[in-house]
């Protein structure tokens, strides 16, 4: 056999653009390029100028599946900046709008993205005539999730509560009480929806990847925690030390690499760096035969259904704990300083990092999960399609689509900026 | 009909918020076909009845592409802020191409086009405003086509939902609130929720835009805070007050 | 308690063809109307809209109806046999007491024919009530022209001046706006003027009619405004103080000049 | 004493609408009673367990009329509350009736059928709002009634209260002071006790209670010292007299091309939140939501303003495009067109549209120019 090259211009089901080349000769892989093809956004480059008031407004229009995350990621690294303390109530229901929002995000990746290609259909489009409950379902847990975010955000999309120092509206008993309602109903669906995704046949494809996550030694942490990689550990603050940012010719997003190696985040790295699973996701997922750490990369989908049962269980504990929010005033008492912040996004970790000087933003830099998964992406990819290169064209299409989406990349975010040091 | 939804830069917050109609996407598929929807669909045909666009072209090859959408419906949507007014994206034109550069270490990875709103490009048949549109609004466009009415884009400010949502005025508690000059249809949802109405809907047709600046000045803010706020999601609409404002 | 926003369903029994934009409606409503009052239209899910009676017999109400909005272009579409609502009749018609034993001059301008066929067919069957009877219809061209198959039957009982602006199909009758008729008439004195017509023509038509010697007072307009309950409340077609709907919808053209805020507002009567 | 403009056009007050707080029991036969401030919760209880009791009561720094479930939830304010009386008979959105398609046939539903016939009792009303309720009466019930505002209207008790002090903004004196000419009982502050004006016979069965007592002579002197207090307090704000109603109105209507408009149209940002507050506006738009198919749906109705662009656009042509016209046309339309209809202002000095009005266009200052 000669020389093949497989190009996929616009990669589907996914958020935002990129195209993939894969090129073969004599049935043996040469080369996989994944490129970004996304016009760029400039984000750190208007934000430099703006107040402190608007950063996390800004933020959260860098992508509209992570808003959630975006928008607490750089509220979190302006109070940061400003030492400006937070109470504790108005963290835990940031947590529980976090959690909400990453449910919703898994939902719509997990059947709207990932599932068509698990059921031989085109799209969901399809799967509403051919598996009509199946969509309802989605569809009902999706509306609950996103009814629950804006319960405490006031919208699902864009949230519009959010100030720096903690929330612009009252969130009141009442309030959480119908939060905690709705996770409690919606939660026999998110174990359903874990059994499917738990049986189903995933791309046998294994490598040891170096995994990164937040980390706090006793749960699987959000909205909080130290950063940990499989080698290493370390501070938020730090993490110019040890993740390096660099572009490629080929892609409008840039990439990163911590201590020189290409890295993966998301539910799978959560999962496999933080043996915290309640039991009954934990007991869920082995009767699946399914355990973690686990190297199989698209496992990702499983460990997304298992992490909505996981953590729709912790916000109902959350929920419980959680007292009713006053907003006050916000005393700022300093307008300069430096802050960082890294949070989980639905697909991996987001570090925010801001300079302000008299309330003003001088330097904004911002790492997404996707920036960071994409070489990681290229590079199991690789490993992949070279040991399945002997197949059809389609075939490969099809694998490499499916390892892909697993990842559920979230190009809009990616390509927020390119800076070149 | 058939329908499709395209993105052109931007978050995607509109494919999402379209999603989000949720059940009521069935109801949608009793009376369109969606043909073409590149975030949940595999094959993506063309021509198109209706084609929704979000975002805003960043450079050639999505002019391109807008001007063949164009060519392929028959009615086109603006969907959201940054097909209507550029959006955030378009803050990047308050800068000079110089200090947009120095941020990209000089070299830019493509040659960039300024974000501008569709109908600088293409006419535009509706438009639906917000960031994100209001789903509301969405099922309103929806259900007058297959009715046969015309729908017509509110020509009255935030303030008028907000005063009927019996709010308390963010102005009145010293927050710079762009309610007044801003196109109603979202029922107030920023104000009622404490937070002050940024802009992310544009400016309606008879709106007061000076008149506000007066008041925002005689509140207390400076031109630089009336500047930023103006120009967060508007400021291709508002370039020529926000000129006229650097100039007084 | 009787509710005056609820309308009662009506039938469409005939539909028939004026011009290419505009039909007339037979409405299955046994209203007792005045001419020159008005009805309205419901049409459930598009809204209303409030629309003169052209005719009717007691049994049914005619509208003519032109397709300009949402509740226009829908009934356009409907069939023999659908459902519309009914509201009304409102408003105080025209002054046909008043004229009785004097001269008549009904001044019409397109669509503006249609609250004035009413008047025009009472005329026809009590002629010998009215001294001199002149009938000026205007229209923008031949085939926009309303009613044309009953001019016949009304030219045995009035003097019927015909204009188009742009001639067309073998035109042969008069070319020009309703004002260049003026000068045709023959009666001024004891004369008492029902008009109606798009502004422009009302404002200079009555102009031209002053100039010949009409008392404003013995001239009446029927107005056109914003009407959303048709019964003096939602404030919309308020003008000066009157509501169009309930006050109105015709006026002397004196009293109208009074309540004007100033003067072109109101239908540019005058400058 | 002050003049109530009311008062001298008694005639043209139309009387007979079916509403029960118009019988005018002669005051100067009746000395007025009293109540004990601590027996007041008692008498509302009372209230509340015959008539379906409203109230002011304040969340979230919004105060307006409410129902009362317990009576610890009302709000003693020394002034009237920022939300008017209005939305309780007339709320901003109202749903006529629903309508449904059937084999081509349209069911309908009527949903003036399901408003609650209530005997209703405001107490702590103020004069501006009591006096509001008459306008809106006017204008509601005249020839043609709205049967929303009348089911809810109907039957309602009148229980005012004097202000303790007026808003920076009140200008109610203009208008006839505190006390409005028609109630059922009146409360004024007066220390230990609150003096109780009867109003009309329903008044008087209530003070027939255990909770009242006789009045003194003292009592009702303090009662007009109080009121007398107040109101100069507000008259000396006030600064205009708009007593001689016809005159006041011709003189205003001359103004019409006053360069007074351009100036406000310059300030106006139309944003309509006079409209909204006013006790008296009444404008409503109604438009029909439907399903996505149309094959049903419901016609509202939904406040709107005369300062919004469209709202006085036809096919033809837009009757108010101009700012100013529209600053103008509000003004007139409360102190020249229903001075011409009615014989009465529509404006009752509750001074709700200056503390609103972000541009701040007040009204006392736009009258004081013009009447000047």
């Amino acid at each position: 056999m000669a020389e093949r090259r497989i190009r996929i211009d616009e990669i589907t089901k996914i958020e935002g653009h990129a195209n993939l080349t894969v090129e073969i000769e004599d049935e043996e892989l040469k080369r996989v390029i994944f490129g970004v093809h996304e016009g760029s956004r400039y984000f750190e480059a208007f934000m430099k100028g703006k107040s402190y008031i608007y950063l996390h407004e800004l933020a959260g229009r860098i992508c509209g599946i992570c808003t959630v995350a975006h928008e607490l990621a750089s509220v979190k690294a302006v109070e940061n900046a400003l030492g400006i303390q937070v109470p504790e109530n108005a963290e835990k229901l940031r947590e529980l709008m976090l959690i909400s929002s990453h449910i919703q995000s898994h939902i719509l990746h997990l059947y709207f993205l990932a599932l068509p290609d698990y059921m031989n259909a085109e799209s969901v489009i399809s799967l509403t005539l051919t598996h009509k409950n199946l969509v309802k379902k989605a569809f009902r847990i999706k509306e609950a999730t996103n009814y629950m975010t804006s319960l405490i955000g006031g919208r699902a999309v864009q949230p519009c509560t959010l100030k720096v120092g903690g929330f612009t509206k009252r969130i009141s008993k009442e309030c959480i009480e119908r939060y905690r309602k709705k996770m409690k109903e919606i939660y026999p669906l998110l174990v359903e929806t874990a059994e499917l995704f738990l049986s189903l046949e995933y791309p046998p494809y294994e490598r040891d990847n170096e995994y990164l996550a937040l980390y706090n030694g006793k749960s699987i942490p959000l909205y909080d925690g130290k950063i940990k990689s499989t080698h290493v550990e370390f501070p938020a603050e730090k993490y110019m030390e040890h993740i390096k940012e660099y572009i490629v010719d080929y892609s409008t997003a840039k990439r990163s690499r911590i201590d020189g190696k290409d890295y993966m985040v998301g539910a799978l790295s959560r999962l496999n760096l933080n043996p915290y699973l309640r039991d009954e996701a934990r007991e869920l997922a082995e009767s699946y035969r399914i355990s973690f750490p686990n190297n199989r990369v698209a496992l990702i989908n499983a460990a997304q259904a298992i992490e909505n049962v996981h953590y729709a269980l912790e916000s109902l504990e959350i929920a419980d704990s959680t007292k009713e929010y006053e907003p006050k005033k916000i005393n700022v008492g300093r307008i300069d300083g430096e802050g960082i912040a890294a949070i989980e996004a639905p697909r991996g970790l987001l570090i925010h990092h801001y300079r302000i000087k008299k309330g003003r933003c001088t330097y904004a830099n911002i790492i997404t999960p996707t920036a960071m998964n994409t070489e990681n992406i290229e590079r199991n990819l690789q490993g992949y399609l070279s040991e399945i290169a002997c197949e059809s064209d389609d075939v490969i299409r099809v694998e490499a689509e499916k390892l892909i989406r697993a990842y559920d990349p979230c190009i809009s975010c990616s390509v927020h900026v390119v800076r070149v040091k | 009909m058939k329908i499709g939804i395209f993105s052109l830069s931007c978050c995607e917050g509109c494919s999402v918020q379209f999603l989000n109609l949720e059940e009521k996407i069935l109801d949608l598929l009793k009376h369109f076909g969606i043909e073409n929807f590149r975030l949940a669909k595999e094959y993506n045909e063309m021509p198109v009845d209706i084609a929704f666009v979000e975002g805003t072209p960043t450079n050639r090859e999505e002019i391109l592409k807008l001007l063949k959408i164009r060519k392929d419906c028959n009615v086109l949507v603006a969907l959201g802020t940054c097909a209507v007014t550029g959006g955030v994206s378009a803050m990047v034109n308050t800068m000079s191409k110089k200090e947009a550069m120095e941020v990209y270490g000089g070299f830019p990875p493509e040659m960039p086009v300024d974000p501008k709103p569709l109908d600088y490009y293409v006419d535009v048949d509706y438009h639906l405003y917000g960031c994100p549109f209001s789903k509301e609004e969405l099922m309103e466009l929806i259900t007058s086509i297959i009715l046969g009415k015309k729908y017509k884009d509110k020509e009255y400010s935030v303030c008028v939902e907000c005063s009927l949502r019996e709010n308390n005025c963010l102005l009145d508690q010293g927050y710079l609130c762009l309610g007044p000059i801003t196109r109603g249809g979202c029922k107030a949802l920023c104000p009622s929720n404490g937070k002050p109405c940024l802009g992310c809907r544009g400016p309606y047709e008879d709106a007061n835009i000076k008149g506000h600046i007066k008041v925002l000045q005689d509140i207390g803010f400076s031109k630089e805070e009336i500047i930023e706020a103006l120009s967060l999601f508007s400021y291709e609409k508002l370039k020529e007050v926000i000129g006229w404002l650097k100039e007084e | 308690m009787n509710n005056l926003y609820l309308p009662f369903l009506a039938e469409i029994k005939e539909i028939r063809e004026e011009t290419p934009d505009t039909k007339t409606f037979v409405i299955s409503a046994p209203l007792k109307f005045k001419p020159g009052q008005f009805v309205e239209l419901s049409v459930f899910g598009y809204g209303e809209a409030p629309i003169s009676i052209s005719g009717g017999n007691g049994e049914c109400i005619e509208l003519t109806i032109r397709a300009v909005g949402n509740v226009t272009n829908k009934i356009h579409r409907m069939k023999v046999g659908d459902y519309v609502g009914i509201r009304g009749p409102f408003g105080n018609g025209w002054p046909i007491e008043k004229v009785e034993g004097k001269n008549l001059l009904i001044a019409a301008g397109g669509i503006g024919l249609a609250p004035l066929k009413p008047v025009i067919e009472h005329v026809c069957q009590n002629r010998d009530k009215f001294k001199e009877v002149t009938l000026l219809y205007g229209a923008r061209k031949p085939s926009l022209m309303l009613f044309k198959y009953k001019f016949d039957e009304w030219s045995k009982h009035m003097n019927l001046l015909l204009t188009v602006d742009e001639p067309e199909n073998g035109w042969k009758g008069h070319v020009g706006v309703v004002t260049t008729l003026c000068d045709k008439i023959k009666h001024v004195s004891d004369t008492i003027t029902l008009m109606c017509g798009p502004p422009i023509m009302m404002k200079y038509t009555s102009m031209v009619l002053i100039e010949l010697g009409f008392p404003p007072s013995e001239i009446y307009l029927s107005l056109e405004r914003n009407m959303k309950c048709g019964i003096g409340i939602c404030g919309h077609c308020a003008v000066g103080g009157v509501y169009v709907c309930k006050d109105g919808p015709v006026f002397s053209l004196n009293r109208a000049i009074r309540f004007i805020e100033k003067p072109h507002e109101v239908q540019g009567v005058l400058d | 004493m002050l003049f109530n403009p009311l008062k001298t056009n008694n005639e043209i007050f139309i009387t007979n609408y079916g509403i029960n707080f118009t019988k005018i029991v002669n005051s100067v036969m009746n000395m007025g009673v009293k109540i004990a401030k601590n027996r007041i919760s008692e008498f509302l209880d009372y209230l509340r367990r015959r008539y379906v009791l409203y109230a002011p009561i304040e969340k979230d720094g919004i105060s307006k009329i409410g129902k009362i479930e317990s009576v610890s939830e009302i709000a003693f304010l020394p002034y009237r509350t920022k939300i008017s009386v209005k939305p309780i008979f007339f709320p901003p959105e109202e749903k006529f009736f629903k309508f449904q398609k059937k084999d081509g046939w349209f069911e309908l539903e009527d949903y003036l059928l399901q408003i609650d016939e209530e005997e209703k009792a405001i107490f702590g009303l103020r004069g501006c709002d009591v006096r509001a309720l008459e306008v809106l009466d006017r204008y509601m019930l005249s020839e043609f009634q709205d049967p929303y505002y009348r089911k809810r209207r109907e039957n309602t008790l009148i229980i005012g209260l004097s202000c303790d002090y007026p808003r920076e903004s009140c200008f109610c004196t203009a208008f006839g002071g505190m006390i409005p000419n028609r109630y059922d009982l009146w409360f004024t502050d007066i220390g230990s006790h609150y003096f109780v004006d009867i109003g009309s016979e329903k008044g008087r069965e209530l003070v027939n209670s255990e909770f009242f007592e006789e009045a003194t002579k003292e009592d009702e002197a303090k009662k007009i010292r109080k009121i007398n207090t107040v109101e100069m307090e507000i008259n000396r704000r006030t600064k205009i007299d708009l007593c001689e109603i016809k005159k006041c109105a011709q003189e205003i209507k001359k103004k019409a091309n006053d360069p007074i408009w351009e100036e406000l149209g310059k300030l106006c940002l139309s944003c309509g939140k006079c409209n909204f507050v006013c006790p008296t506006c009444h404008c409503f738009d109604v438009k029909d939501v439907t399903n996505i198919d149309g094959s049903e749906g419901e016609r509202i109705r939904a406040w709107d303003s005369c300062h919004l662009y469209e709202y006085a656009k036809t096919s033809a042509e837009n009757f108010r495009k101009e700012r100013k016209a529209r600053v103008r046309y509000r003004i007139y339309d409360k102190f020249v067109f229903p001075v011409m209809r009615y014989g009465v202002y529509a404006c009752t000095g509750c001074g709700r549209c200056n503390e609103v009005c972000p541009a701040g266009i007040n009204i006392r200052d736009v009258l004081r120019r013009l009447i000047s």
